[in-house]
């Protein structure tokens, strides 16, 4: 099990800030393949990776990134701090 | 060197005061303040972060930039939540011996923050809400660091 | 727009928040402040001005950086006479719409302060006094503008 | 006549900051060569013109600029400001 959380118009369009999700995905593509699959919403959020960003244990990685050990993973939009 | 993450807003003038009276050693001081910009019928923003993340985050750009400009001291604050324009978004301030250094360490801050800290804001109008884009020149920026 | 020569101290705090609080429209306010930094045996520093030209020089150089980078708005303080280790000496402030122009009207106004404002510093210590030379690389800052 | 002024060092080697010159001296350079026939102390404080600054009535000029109508001259070491 890991927690997956989404931000801004991510979490908006899947409609839920986080999530516990049972998974055997060996990366984050194919935790995003999986996810895609469920529901229409899941597609509509990932349907332009290039437009997303993900951290894994609140660090930045990317989309080949191994989710071995991996307790809580995160998907947003590029940030806009500052 | 202090991180803050916070939905209260800050007192800038004190800040930016005992910050400086605290630099023991620095020659140049540089603080920046980020302000809602009332442009465009904007009727107010909301910044949302990733709580477990952000702290982290901004500590782990600041180190970054006390070890590379060998600072004296760093301070970050930024909020989140419910902003009206007009109001202060976040500031920084560098403390360094001299005052490239205490120049290049806050632009450095800025362009990580903009690009690397985990804020989202969205801002309203009386047409209705929208997520502010990420901009290329904000990641451009990040290029000459 | 206000440049002020003084031998006064200045409240740093209370200045940069009326700065910006008065900084309509602006979204990024930028300030520099310079400490007399206390090493090398440092005791105290005079700092010398022409006082026909400097208000003047001063202006022009603020005059170009509003015009330069449409500022919002932009402040010198700068301090003459007699200060001691840890004092500020000078203080700049920008308020822009956009943070690089705040940042870089900011570092433009203290090159050219540094090398183009009449000012002169003496520094004492227990050895004795003597005048700062101007260095090169301050000079050389002013090419990139 | 002439206002001429000296600031730092060069206050300090001539001894005074200011006095009122009578000159006949077409340009700057002019002006300090009359000036270094003068004294010694003068010749002193403008050995290394380069090591020099000049503004005419409060702005910054250069010492081949002429005099004509120029009631302040000064005199100074480069700026240290900031």
């Amino acid at each position: 099990m890991i927690d997956v959380l989404y931000f801004a118009w991510v979490r908006e369009r899947i409609g839920l800030p986080r999530e516990r999700v049972e998974t055997g995905a060996a990366t984050v593509a194919g935790l995003v393949k999986e996810l895609c699959a469920r529901e229409e919403r899941y597609a509509a959020a990932f349907a332009d990776i290039s437009a997303l960003r993900v951290a894994l244990d609140q660090e930045l990685a990317d989309f080949d990134a191994p989710l071995a050990g991996v307790r809580e993973v995160a998907f947003f939009p590029p940030m806009t701090g500052g | 060197m202090r991180v803050s993450v916070q939905s209260e807003p800050f007192d800038l003038g004190a800040e930016v005061a005992s910050f400086t009276a605290g630099a023991a050693g620095a020659g140049a001081v540089v603080s920046f303040t980020g302000i809602v910009r009332p442009d465009g019928g904007l009727t107010g923003m909301e910044i949302e972060h990733y709580p477990g993340m952000t702290g982290k985050a901004i500590q782990a750009i600041l180190a970054q930039a006390v070890d590379r400009w060998k600072l004296v001291d760093g301070l970050v604050i930024h909020r989140h939540g419910r902003l009206a324009p007009g109001e202060t978004i976040m500031m920084v301030a560098t403390a360094a011996p001299h005052r490239g250094d205490a120049f290049a360490a806050a632009e450095f801050l800025m362009d990580y923050l903009k690009s690397r800290a985990p804020f989202w804001k969205k801002e309203s109008r009386d047409g209705g809400e929208s997520w502010v884009a990420a901009k290329d020149s904000d990641e451009d920026a990040l290029k000459r660091w």
